[in-house]
């Protein structure tokens, strides 16, 4: 039962932990690439792209997923308020790495009220965008299964990964000052282990597989959404960031906006590109160019020299005001 | 549950009303969602509010909270009127065709024989007419007049689409659409299966929300098939297992019942006891009761159970009333009459019906004890926390012993899940700091009292002096010793009764199951239907094969289900008459010429010819009831009722108020209030980032569900100027609470005939104590009344008044 | 006294033989080294952040969280000591006439041809423009920096915003370095000017080639008011 | 890898071998620590595995209980980590928010650790020792069912009722648990006996 690997109905839970020690199965030599290291060796070896997808048209928005995700990564997200919703804590955090977003929705269409409930965190992005935009060497890495993990170790907490995310995820700690997010559960998956929030999904609206099963199963449940007459489901894999590794089944895929805001073709900001582009491409060549330039035209045209005659001028222009004594010397 | 949470993958169609399966029961309502990919089942939700169940249906209809009664009954007639109906199964698996009597009858909400000053009914007229050979009258044709099916059909006639909409608040059109979708499944080869929790239960006529939908699902054929059934989605771990061993006022393990003071003794308890058929060769299983009850006798006092002292059936406490339920308990409690009070990891100042009683009540105790692994409100009743509980200390008197308890990952057990599932768990960790377990504490209290006794004597000590005990550490039994108990043994070599060579148990010996058990002494059980989870085989409900054949989702290696590992009760009911399922791509048992074969152990005697042995071998007819007969206080039908508290009169009878039979104390029944002072209905319910008033005190849970809140629609909080996420206070005839508002367009006004009924949802998870922000249940506002028949409170209708206040600003 | 045109108080004839002109005061000079070094260690600590081929940089400060740390202070160091230097030589920054003509014969200035120059005062259009370009970049990447300082202003604006922010602080940045680089090339090539900043004072024959003007004010001055 | 990377890259951009050595002498190491880092170590490497069932609703998931030494072999153990058991039937490994944060209930901060009592009038709890509690408790029971038992009513029936004391069982407990609770109060006479199936 726990090995079956019937893909129209995957299981995340595969197998239970290990305990035994292993070696851990995801290291540097996976890394496809790292922030600010821009001549990264290839990888030792290709690891198959895994992804994770979350069917929210299957999601009962439990939260088992946030329960899961705090108690796996020893998080502890702040006890808050009720803001008048049942979004809780009210916003991802540094403590709170995957959220539900709940959203109400008269559908014009059939005039039926529907609750929309999505999971939003890291969507481990084919193209990272915070990848690209930070200025740490190895603070963030992306291995060639597809996940995008920060590295705290290496991260300065500049902030620039929350310019540089098109879906407002990473969160900075204000008291380790360090970037953190959904790591895809990295440690788990490194030892043959679905996510925390994927294992214990109750509905198996989340699960996690190879990117290829998981678009195949989607597939099935886009099917199975037409025929419940959701004619505009669909999946969101967004190419403007060259697809995620976190995907979704959506049952108004036209409408990706009706889920809390998920943005309807997310890319990387026009505005961060030109940033980590041209800008500085340009710039260091401009700044080299100066330098270079400066010393060259230095060495090449003579400085600009005081002459005698010079001195001479200045002189014989402050001589009347020369003291008495001088003069009669 | 009839059937398991992994047979609900078999089903073609769930209906969740009573109920919020996703919600309260996510990892069983798995099995929906599997049931709707795999099968591609359809889900119904009918509730009060858009709910976390109905985010995922695929048909919804709202309803007015305490009307499910005109629902249901609206629905069989409406099988009834289009001829959806499992003909063969109606006609021979329920009483549709016995005859009975002329006297009863229905008129006004009120069945035959009703009276007002007793608030009881005479029952005599709801029976069958018995004939000279003390069978009961049946017509098989359906066609005499006073047959249960005429008299059902005339009952329900009652029940239409219009009056749906006028008390339930239904558009009609939806409740139409709804009742195609459950007409679908009276095909044999269609079943539908029914979820529900304390939506239906926490009425005033809880029971007959439940029989409602039970005599439905009868005449679409749907009980004891894969994918169908009754399934009551219990709400703590081992509920199930507390009322399986009978751990209540009136119960004896294994559903026997405690004497009353009509049984002055044995001969009178028993004759009242073993059922004799009531149609020719049916088994009428409890014929067997003596054997269980003698059992108990055994187990409880062994040697000094004798055939002489009656197996010392005076030791067992004789009720003078129903019940000493907890309601009764509280009432007693606040008229000064009960001293002592123990709460074993129970918290009842948040779940029980108007804290302020309970609050008083338990301030006129001498003492009280609570074990618990938490700190909870009840031990701290006495602690002033501001207007969360506003109590004066000092005048309190009450002393409070709070001790220590281990929680489930320190000690090793049984639970029997929702399915009967009887499953062993080991403790994993070390107790903190010195709590103990309740087996440990329980025989501290336990030897202590036994030696005041022997040192000091003192009235009728011999049910404590002789009570078994002999256990290899007196200060604490094992858990292995205690389960060896409830499933029990034999004190004599144990014989076939048809064979007397035939040894079944050597004296000393685990008894196999309960066939095995005896009224004779030779035997002894704790807990008969248990009979067969610790036998000589060793311990069944550590067993893990969760190997799964045919994938029917039965899982017969997994653990052990009562009784007799059976997972599907009734499932004979799966089959025809001749033996032969209804749904041959379904098959749970069939006969294959001599005895029940297939994937479930069957619910019949293995070689019961199909033609001959009814279905329901609990029943002394043999087959269910769509009549009860005389075994439900307030009718043999489901009548409508409304709330104690409602905004709307009675259609049938305005006279009428709540259940005419639920019991009522004087002081309560002035606390009632009408819809001219509290114009709003209140519902109250669980929320799934929480366990009752548990995971307050858990930091990841309390992050998930900070802090308390009411939810009421748009519509309302725009007429009384309410904000989302502003303060409200929501106050009933009987107490008042503050929270914080989530305004929603999940919950919509309901129009019920020319009234307009605005519900407000309470959730139930705050109190003062733990990590959570404090706050307070919906139990300060619950009128203090509970079912007719297993009194429980009546939590999910009354009335409120909400207005919006000031408060700190929401962060 | 008589009205300054073209020199500030300080400025003076120091000695005559030969001529010495004090050019700046020590306060002056001490701003000006504070600005130095605080423009050079943001310019070291956000280049280290501006490029992966300098972030060893951060080793200069002790690895990338404190440069990440400092760099921000460094900046409010940079606006406060800049502004303070700003109050003193925003007025003789003004553009004048002759500036034009100056600019117009840029040639004549890199070959050196400074007779073919019209006479200035204490600044040619070359400084000015040093000076308020220092001046507008520093307040952009003040503002900018503000609006993506992480550590205290996490809300201060909209993502978008923080977006724009911080390409405007990188192009400010690459900027202020281009003319960091002009300001401190020119005082090189331009012999005789360094010592303004180190002794405070610059020789006749500098402030007569370049700054005529200037000269022949400060000269003037110690005629009407001959020393007692 | 890496380390060999950043120097080239370093470098190229010093341009000069000396400067390379004196600036690498000032913290170059920040890029290092890269390369050693990746994945957290997996955090239920040699822990002790016991199953167990879900205490909340009666789903009765299956679960997983990870902890620090060994009960079974009589160490202590520190409960570390639970999560769903993958092999049972009902849940496969899923658990519910409640179920996937058990941990952090055995862990509560507001869990008991110590017998206490709460004297008449007085506003706060006292600790006081197993012996004390117990006996008083037994005391009472005795005292009161001395003097409120029934032992037959106005007909003259055997009753042998106690009304006067209560008993509210745990839904929570295990059937052993029950069991022992029901002999104990049954015994006595006690017929205000209830659990939470009422509500």
């Amino acid at each position: 039962m726990t090995t079956d690997p019937n893909l129209d109905s995957p299981r995340t839970a595969v197998s239970n932990p290990p305990i035994q020690p292993m070696p851990v199965n995801l290291g540097p030599g996976d890394v496809v690439r790292a922030s600010a290291m821009p001549d990264l060796p290839a990888p030792t070896r290709e690891l198959t792209p895994v992804a994770k997808l979350i069917d929210v048209s299957k999601c009962i928005g439990c939260k088992a997923c946030q329960s899961a995700c705090a108690e796996w990564n020893d998080t502890h997200p702040e006890i808050g308020f009720n803001t008048g919703s049942y979004q809780n804590p009210a916003d991802l955090s540094d403590q709170m790495f995957t959220l539900m977003r709940f959203n109400e929705y008269e559908n014009p269409e059939t005039g039926d009220f529907e609750w929309l409930i999505r999971k939003d965190g890291c969507m481990h992005c084919e193209d990272p965008g915070c990848l690209k935009a930070c200025p740490a060497p190895g603070a963030i890495v992306q291995y060639s299964n597809g996940i995008v993990d920060f590295i705290s170790d290496n991260c300065i907490g500049c902030g620039y990964c929350v310019t540089g995310c098109p879906f407002d995820i990473p969160r900075i700690s204000p008291t380790q000052h360090v970037s953190k997010k959904c790591t895809l559960c990295s440690d788990r998956v490194a030892v043959g282990q679905g996510p925390a929030c994927a294992k214990a999904c109750p509905t198996q609206a989340i699960v996690f597989g190879t990117k290829e099963d998981m678009v195949t199963h989607a597939n099935a449940r886009v099917e199975d959404l037409k025929s419940r007459g959701y004619d505009k489901a669909g999946i969101y894999d967004p190419q403007g960031v060259g697809g995620t590794h976190v995907f979704y089944v959506l049952q108004h895929a036209d409408k990706p906006q009706l889920y809390s805001n998920l943005p309807a073709d997310p890319k990387i900001s026009g505005v961060v590109e030109s940033w980590k582009g041209v800008t500085k491409t340009v710039g260091l060549a401009a700044i080299g160019l100066a330098a270079v330039g400066s010393v060259l035209h230095g060495l090449l045209s003579r400085g600009n020299r005081v002459t005698a005659e010079d001195d001479r001028e200045a002189k014989e222009l402050v001589e009347p005001s020369l003291p008495a004594q001088d003069k009669e010397a | 549950m009839t059937n398991s949470w992994t047979d609900i993958r078999n089903t073609d169609l769930v209906i969740v009303m009573g109920g919020n399966a996703a919600e309260a029961h996510p990892c069983g309502f798995k099995w929906v969602t599997e049931a709707k990919a795999h099968r591609g089942a359809k889900l119904i939700v009918v509730d009060p509010r858009f709910t976390r169940t109905a985010a995922v249906s695929d048909y919804y209809a709202h309803i007015r909270p305490g009307s499910d009664i005109v629902f249901l009954m609206a629905t069989i007639n409406w099988m009834i009127q289009n001829d959806k109906v499992q003909w063969e199964y109606v006609k021979n698996f329920t009483n549709a065709a016995f005859i009975v009597k002329d006297e009863f009858g229905w008129s006004e909400g009120l069945f035959s024989g009703y009276d007002a000053e007793k608030r009881d009914y005479d029952k005599s007229s709801w029976e069958y007419v018995v004939g000279e050979d003390g069978f009961a009258q049946v017509d098989m044709t359906l066609s005499h007049p006073r047959c249960v099916w005429n008299l059902l059909k005339e009952h329900v006639s009652r029940y239409t689409p219009e009056l749906v909409e006028q008390v339930c608040g239904t558009p009609r059109d939806r409740f139409l659409h709804i009742a195609g979708m459950i007409g679908e499944c009276s095909a044999p080869d269609k079943t539908m299966t029914s979820m529900y929790a304390l939506g239906w239960t926490q009425h005033s006529k809880g029971s007959q929300n439940i029989r409602g939908m039970a005599m439905l699902q009868l005449i679409l054929g749907n009980i004891g098939v894969r994918g169908g059934g009754m399934n009551a989605l219990r709400g703590h771990s081992n509920i199930q297992g507390l009322t399986d061993v009978g751990l209540m006022s009136n119960l004896i393990p294994g559903y026997l019942n405690m004497p009353t003071e009509k049984d002055s003794d044995w001969a009178t308890y028993m004759s009242k006891k073993g059922f004799k058929p009531l149609r020719p060769g049916q088994t009428s299983y409890w014929q067997n009761y003596q054997k269980f009850m003698v059992s108990f006798l055994k187990a409880m006092w062994g040697d000094a159970a004798t055939a002489g002292n009656d197996w010392a059936f005076d030791y067992l406490p004789k009720l003078d009333v129903a019940n000493y339920d907890i309601l009764r308990m509280f009432e007693m409690m606040d008229k000064g009459q009960v001293n002592l009070y123990f709460c074993q990891g129970f918290n009842p100042l948040l779940s029980f019906p108007n804290r302020g009683k309970l609050t008083s009540a338990l301030s006129k105790l001498k003492l009280l004890v609570v074990m618990d692994p938490l700190e909870t409100e009840t031990a701290h009743f006495w602690e002033n926390h501001g207007e969360h509980n506003d109590v004066d200390t000092a005048s309190i008197q009450t002393e409070v012993i709070e001790l220590p308890t281990t929680s489930f990952a320190e000690d090793d057990g049984s639970l029997v899940n929702s399915g009967r599932w009887m499953q062993w768990h080991w403790a994993a960790g070390t107790p903190p700091g010195q709590a103990q377990r309740d087996t440990w504490i329980m025989s501290g209290i336990f030897n202590r009292v036994k030696k005041l006794y022997q040192d000091e004597g003192g009235p009728f000590p011999d049910a404590i002096l002789n009570l078994t005990w002999n256990y290899a550490d007196p200060h604490e039994p094992s858990a292995e010793e205690l389960a060896k108990e409830l499933n029990g043994r034999a004190l004599e070599d144990v014989y076939d009764l048809k064979d007397p060579t035939k040894l079944l148990a050597a004296k000393g010996k685990q008894v196999a199951n309960f066939s095995q058990l005896r009224d004779d002494g030779s035997t002894m059980a704790g807990c008969w239907i248990f009979s067969g989870s610790w036998n000589e085989d060793g311990n069944m409900m550590a067993r893990r094969d969760n190997a799964d054949p045919d994938e029917t989702g039965a899982y017969l290696g997994w653990t052990y289900a009562w009784p007799m590992n059976r997972r599907i009760l009734y499932n004979r009911a799966s089959a025809d008459m001749q033996g032969k399922p209804w749904d041959p791509t379904r098959k749970l048992i069939e006969w294959n010429g001599e005895k029940w074969t297939g994937y479930d152990v069957p619910d019949i005697s293995p070689t019961a010819k199909p033609e001959e042995v009814g279905p329901f071998i609990m029943n002394p007819e043999g087959t269910s009831r769509l009549f009860t007969r005389g075994m439900m206080r307030d009718g043999p039908f489901p009548t409508h009722m409304e709330p104690f508290e409602s905004p709307i009169a009675n259609v049938f009878n305005p006279e009428l108020r709540g259940n005419p039979v639920a019991r009522v104390f004087a002081d309560d029944l002035a606390q009632f209030a009408t819809s001219d002072e509290f114009p709003f209905v209140a519902t109250s319910y669980r929320l799934t980032e929480h366990f009752h008033y548990w995971t307050k005190h858990n930091r990841i849970n309390s992050a998930l569900q900070p802090e308390f809140f009411v939810e009421l629609s748009a519509e309302l909080a725009a007429e009384k100027g309410i904000e989302k996420g502003g303060w409200v206070r929501v106050w009933s005839k009987r107490g008042s609470v503050k929270a914080k508002a989530l305004v929603t367009g999940r919950i919509k006004p309901m129009q019920c005939g020319d009234k307009t009924v605005h519900c407000i949802g309470i959730p139930l998870h705050w109190g003062f104590m733990g990590a959570a922000r404090k706050g307070w249940g919906p139990n300060s506002l619950t009128p203090f009344v509970g079912d007719a028949n297993v009194e429980t409170p009546e939590f999910k209708a009354f009335l409120v008044n909400i207005e919006p206040i000031k408060g700190e600003a929401v962060s | 006294m008589s009205k300054r045109y073209y020199s500030q108080p300080g400025d003076r004839i120091k000695e005559f033989n030969p001529v010495v002109v004090s050019r700046y005061r020590g306060f002056t000079r001490a701003n000006h080294w504070l600005t130095a070094f605080s423009l050079i260690a943001l310019l070291l600590s956000g280049m280290a952040l501006f490029s992966p081929y300098l972030y060893f940089l951060t080793g200069l400060f002790g690895g990338g969280q404190t440069t990440r740390w400092l760099h921000p202070f460094l900046g409010v160091l940079l606006f406060f000591s800049f502004l303070v230097l700003f109050l003193q030589l925003w007025r003789l920054n003004l553009p004048k006439p002759e500036d034009v003509t100056w600019v117009e014969k840029i040639g004549d200035v890199v070959k050196g041809d400074e007779e073919k120059l019209p006479e200035l005062g204490k600044y040619n259009a070359g400084q000015k423009f040093v000076f308020w370009a220092m001046s507008g970049l520093i307040v952009a990447l003040v503002v900018s920096g503000v609006m993506i300082w992480q550590q205290y202003f996490p809300d201060l604006v909209s993502i978008p915003a923080r977006r724009w922010a911080v390409l405007a602080h990188s192009l400010a940045a690459v900027a202020i370095i281009l003319v960091f680089i002009l300001h401190v090339y020119a005082a090189i090539w331009t012999r005789g000017t360094i010592s303004a900043m180190t002794r405070g004072t610059v020789t006749g024959g500098w402030a007569w080639r370049h700054h005529r003007k200037w000269l022949r004010e400060l000269a003037g001055r110690e005629r009407r008011d001959p020393a007692e | 890898m890496n380390i060999d990377l950043s120097r080239r890259g370093f470098l190229r951009l010093a341009g000069a071998g000396v400067a390379a050595t004196s600036l690498g002498a000032m913290g170059f190491g920040g890029a290092e620590a890269a390369e050693q880092a990746h994945v957290r170590a997996f955090k239920l490497a040699s822990t002790t595995e016991t199953r167990n069932t879900c205490t909340y609703c009666s789903v009765a998931c299956g679960i997983l209980i990870y902890s620090k030494g060994d009960l079974a072999a009589g160490e202590t153990a520190e409960i570390v980590h639970i999560e769903g058991d993958a092999d049972h039937p009902t849940n496969r490994g899923s658990l519910c928010p409640k179920g996937a944060a058990l941990k952090d209930t055995v862990h509560s901060q507001t869990r008991l650790t110590q017998p206490r009592i709460r004297r008449p009038g007085s506003d706060k709890f006292e600790e006081i020792t197993w012996e004390e509690a117990l006996d008083k408790i037994a005391r009472a029971l005795k005292d009161d069912r001395d003097a409120n038992l029934i032992q037959k009513n106005e007909a003259g029936v055997t009753v042998n009722r106690w009304t006067s004391t209560g008993f509210l069982a745990a839904s929570a407990t295990t059937n052993e648990t029950a069991w022992l609770t029901y002999k104990v109060v049954r015994s006595m006479g006690i017929v205000g006996f209830d659990n939470q199936a009422r509500v």
